[in-house]
């Protein structure tokens, strides 16, 4: 079966550079025209999940360290979700 | 009709700098005088006049000994971060008696302290920092428009005693915003040509090379022939400078039974204080040095004799209260507000008039440690 | 055992039996000897000795010394001390210990090679940013380089603040006798602030230096206001408990000679002289120029005694004179001895007795 | 399904409640990754001693989980040399530079470490401007800044690279940037080699990281990058440079 990942990023952090949105080789993640954090920048957004293979791309070239990569796997040590 | 304007505290550097033909600006970005550099890099080019970013203080201070060398006014701008940089050739100015004008932003210190305003360099000002024995006029603005008077004093004052001079400002001063009204002020007879800069013997009008050291005494010149001839003319210097060129302002001194030293924006929280207090009928007055040094000590020891009482307020952790010791002798009682009397503990924090009053009533009731023991 | 020796050898000697591990500095005349003991002596030793590429390097590299705990010295001499402001004002804010051994030479600017006293304010009333302050002590001996030098050690150490100590090249250069006995003092027990590597401390937590504290806080420090108030607490500490000074035939003295370094010994030959005459004179000489020894002067002031401060530099605009002008506070009168009172006008023109005890005699009618 | 945690932010980076001090774009954090991660690859973390320049870069020491100081302006190889005196072996010493930091008043300690040869790592991160100060331009950038900014004294950018290449000893020199995944894995094996050879003793050693600096050069992020590869990386080519290839 495919490489199965999830990103969650961090909207008190993010200051919407786009470097996410560029990188991402599936095209994944996306700048939001519509949701914006408390200073103004506009935020990343996890738009299209079905494609993403946690291949970290994004996570190594934000600035802010705003994301974490996770992998969805059938059994292993993270943590259980439904 | 003189022009006037609405400028903040470094255009008033920048344009005072131009009334007085200073022909070169040598500086190192540092905050807070980033915002001088910038306005600077646009206005001095435009005029036909140098600005030259240096890679560091101390080859800014000594771009401007090479420049001075040449004749044309100089000046460097200097930060509190920065300005320990320079006191090596701040002394080989002064043995060399080239005139430098230098420029100090005050900010927090010490070493690399804080981005915020401060006064907290009051000593190392006034007093001789770097090698040997000297002392530098040191001039203390608290408005825009006398930040642009006093850059024209400066100058002046530098090439009148060859001599470098100080103008010590702070992040207040120079971000403010206040009305300038740009006119040359007439500062006494004409200065004497300078006979003395090097340019190349043929260009010499009598032909003859001239010669600059920074080592007077140490070689005979063409001033000074031996070590201590060369110690003579400048202690001469020197006192007749302390004699003639103490300036300061007075508000409300005559029958004052407190009186406030302070300069520089702590002088403007003073002036505030001083209404209040009269307000509530406590006999106060404000002497604002202009001069740091050197330091107008008279009017305080005529003040002293007639039983007057002293509160210097200082934003810093000491240096002007000494100088008010030296001056009153013994004589009255000082209490002082400093740094830690500010109103917040960060970095942005200031001393407010309300601190002043209540320093200066508890000094009216004698509830006050008497500072009579030494440094 | 009595051995003869320089003071410049001395300060190293002292150094060494102070547990010294490093020294970094960049010769300049006349403190030069200084720095070819170190490099003759500390390397077979195993310790550090590094000649830096300018004053400024030497500060900023016995910075890095102490950063990592190490103990440091360094030595310059006027002209190198210009430069040193801005590396003593960083070292004073990230409260590191050093010490600084400054021999003093003609100045301003290049001045001459050979000595003065011309570097008081710069040292007691420091030049760099900041408005802090340095424990500044004075030998006029070669036994005294030697203990001095040992004693500043320990006191940068306990209040994590350089200490300098201020001599002439005409005291530090005369080979004199000396005993080498190491003295003991109780060193703060260790340096927990040290950089090391996180694993290296006892509690494994990372430690942070910096000389920024009004952009930075940190626990020890939380506020730049605390940081400025501990600061201030630490000076006030060092006014009232490191005041050292010795008094010279003092107690029955119409007359007070105020001096520290070679006119100190200067003046202990004009008392012999002027006891002899009759007149009763009497020295006070400071140990530590910062903090001031304030206290017996005022006393003797109060007792109506006349004051003589004799200082190789321009006295009328500040030094010692200032000092000795606050402790007085006008009760007494002061006279000056100064560089303009040297015997020849060269630059290795010095202040004699004679000259000091015909001003003696001009005062005490 | 389990949600296995794979990347994201340093473990040595410490949390801090709101962004970082950096402007949206700029990409200090991601050179601090290369070497952040690079040490926790190494299991360097309990030995190393992180030196932060001025400018821009000043509050990162404390943002690290690692024994650190903030230097003074330019002054940080002079520590990082007189630290790794003391420690020699048992100490990795970082030193991290913004350019207007290491090039303009930190030319002197820079080259005299160089020429000393002390196995210093020096991280000079390069953005063509001074930063917080009020980005003005830095010695490396002067000619090479985005053509709109006029330029009061023009001078020749300083190639760090090519001015301590000739010393006897540097052991090991490369200039990389971050301005992609690819680009940044690049410089992260830099980084790591330069480490490796500080480990081994063999000499002073630098890695020149090209940075964006979106504000200073009036450019989208996104451009920022593009302009890196197009014409910072013309004028201060990248690769390794000295020492090349293992130790």
């Amino acid at each position: 079966m495919a490489r199965k990942g999830e990103i969650v990023i961090d909207e008190g952090t993010c200051l919407g550079c786009g470097y996410c949105e560029l990188f991402c080789p599936k095209e994944c993640i996306e700048i939001s025209k519509e949701k914006f954090n408390p200073l103004g920048y506009p935020l990343a957004v996890f738009s299209r999940p079905e494609d993403c293979n946690a291949c970290g791309s994004c996570v190594i070239m934000c600035p802010q360290f705003a994301i974490e990569a996770y992998l969805l796997v059938n059994k292993g040590k993270g943590k259980e979700i439904s | 009709m003189e022009q006037k304007i609405l400028a903040r505290g470094f255009e008033a550097i920048g344009w005072g700098a131009l009334a007085a033909d200073c022909q070169l600006f040598a500086g190192c970005p540092t905050s807070p005088e980033d915002e001088i550099f910038t306005y600077l890099a646009q206005e001095f080019p435009k005029n036909g006049r140098h600005f030259v970013r240096a890679s560091s203080e101390v080859s800014a201070i000594n771009i401007a000994y090479g420049s001075t060398s040449a004749g044309g006014r100089v000046m460097v701008v200097v930060a509190s971060a920065g300005w320990g940089l320079i006191q090596e050739t701040m002394s080989h100015l002064v043995n060399a008696f080239l005139p430098v004008v230098v420029v100090l932003i005050q900010r927090g210190g010490p070493g690399a302290g804080s981005l915020r305003h401060a006064q907290m360099d009051y000593l190392p000002i006034t007093r001789d920092a770097g090698q040997g024995n000297y002392r530098v006029i040191s001039l203390a603005p608290s408005s825009v428009q006398e930040t642009y008077d006093l850059m024209q004093l400066a100058f002046h004052l530098a090439d009148k005693w060859r001599n470098p001079v100080i103008v010590a400002t702070d992040t207040i001063i120079i971000r403010m915003m206040e009305p300038l009204t740009l006119k040359t002020i007439k500062l006494g007879p004409p200065l004497p040509e300078k006979d003395w800069i090097v340019k190349g013997k043929e260009h010499q009008t009598d032909g003859i090379r001239r010669f600059i050291s920074s080592g007077q005494g140490f070689i005979p010149t063409r001033d000074f022939s031996t070590y201590l001839h060369f110690l003579k003319g400048l202690n001469e210097k020197v006192l007749r400078m302390r004699e003639t060129e103490a300036r300061y302002e007075s508000y409300e001194l005559e029958d004052a039974e407190i009186v406030l030293v302070a300069y520089g924006y702590s002088a403007r929280v003073c002036q505030e204080a001083l209404m209040m207090a009269r307000a509530e009928g406590i006999k106060a007055g404000l002497m604002r040095p202009v001069t740091l040094w050197p330091f107008p000590g008279d009017v305080l020891k005529k003040k002293a004799l007639k039983g007057a009482k002293f509160l210097t307020v200082e934003d810093g952790l000491e240096g002007l209260r000494e100088d008010v010791m030296l001056a009153v002798e013994g004589q009255a009682e000082i209490e002082w507000v400093n740094v830690l009397d500010r109103n917040e503990s960060g970095a942005g924090g200031a001393i407010y008039p309300g601190k002043v009053l209540e320093k200066m009533r508890k000094l009216l009731k004698g509830k006050v440690k008497v500072i009579k023991k030494g440094r | 055992m009595v051995e003869i020796m320089e003071g410049n050898h001395a300060l190293g000697w002292g150094a060494l039996d102070a547990g010294c591990d490093a020294y970094c500095s960049y010769p300049v005349t006349p403190q030069n000897e200084v720095v070819e003991w170190f490099a003759r002596e500390f390397p077979p030793r195993g310790k550090i000795f590094l000649q830096s590429t300018s004053e400024i390097e030497s500060s900023f590299l016995c910075m890095g010394f102490v950063a990592g705990g190490a103990r440091t010295m360094t030595s310059t001499a006027s002209p190198g001390w210009g430069l040193y402001p801005e590396g003593m004002s960083h070292i004073v804010a990230a409260e590191l210990p050093l010490v600084v051994a400054l021999l003093m030479r003609g100045g301003p600017g290049q001045g001459t090679t050979r000595h003065s006293q011309m570097d008081y304010t710069s040292a007691t009333s420091p030049g760099g940013q900041g408005g802090y302050r340095n424990i500044v002590l004075a030998p006029y001996s070669c036994q005294e380089c030697y203990d001095f030098v040992q004693l500043a050690f320990y006191l940068s150490e306990k209040y994590r603040n350089p200490v300098i100590l201020l001599a002439e090249p005409n005291v530090t250069r005369v080979l004199e006798q000396m005993e080498r006995r190491p003295l003991t003092f109780e060193y703060p027990p260790d340096k927990k602030w040290a950089l090391k590597g996180k694993a290296r401390h006892s509690d494994g937590k990372s430690r942070l230096l910096t000389s920024g504290y009004g952009l930075t806080s940190t626990e020890e420090h939380p506020s730049y206001l605390s940081y400025l108030k501990h600061l201030h607490d630490k000076f006030e500490q060092m006014r009232a408990s490191e005041v050292r000074y010795e008094q010279y035939e003092i107690e029955d003295a119409r007359v007070v000679l105020v001096a520290y370094g070679y006119t100190a010994r200067v003046s202990r030959e004009v008392i012999k002289q002027a006891r002899a005459e009759g007149i009763k004179a009497g020295l006070i000489r400071p140990l530590t120029l910062w903090p001031f020894p304030g206290e017996p002067i005022r006393k003797k002031a109060e007792e109506g005694a006349k004051f003589l401060v004799v200082e190789d530099n321009l006295g009328e605009i500040g030094g010692l004179s200032d000092d000795v002008r606050l402790a007085v506070a006008g009760r007494a009168e002061i006279s000056l001895v100064t560089a303009l009172d040297r015997h020849n006008p060269g630059e290795g023109g010095s202040i004699y007795p004679g000259k000091v005890l015909e001003k003696l005699k001009g005062i005490s009618q | 399904m389990i949600k296995e945690w794979v990347c994201g932010k340093p473990r040595l980076w410490r949390d801090r409640p709101t962004a970082l001090p950096f402007c949206p774009g700029c990409q200090h954090s991601v050179g601090v990754r290369t070497v952040l991660e690079t040490i926790e690859e190494l299991g360097l973390e309990g030995k190393t001693i992180f030196l932060g320049g001025g400018g821009c870069v000043y509050p990162i020491p404390t943002m690290l989980d690692l024994d650190g100081m903030q230097c003074p302006q330019g002054r940080a190889s002079s520590i990082g040399s007189a630290l790794k005196r003391i420690h020699g072996r048992e100490a990795i010493i970082i030193v991290y530079q913004d350019d207007n930091d290491g090039l303009a008043v930190g030319t002197e300690p820079l080259i005299h470490a160089a020429l000393r040869g002390d196995p210093v790592t020096v991280i000079m991160a390069n953005n063509a401007s001074y930063g917080s100060t009020g980005w003005q331009m830095a010695p490396a950038g002067n000619q090479i800044i985005p053509p709109e900014m006029e330029k009061p004294n023009p001078s020749i950018p300083i190639n760090i690279i090519e001015l301590l290449a000739e010393f006897e000893g540097v052991s090991y020199l490369a200039r990389g940037t971050v301005s992609s995944p690819e680009d940044f894995e690049d410089t992260k094996r830099y980084v790591r080699t330069a480490i490796q050879k500080q480990i081994a003793g063999a000499g002073f050693n630098l890695v020149e990281i090209l940075l964006a600096c979106p504000t200073r050069w009036h450019l989208t992020p996104r451009e920022s990058l593009k302009w890196i590869r197009e014409e910072m990386a013309g004028k201060l080519p990248l690769g390794e440079f000295k020492g090349g290839g293992g130790i």
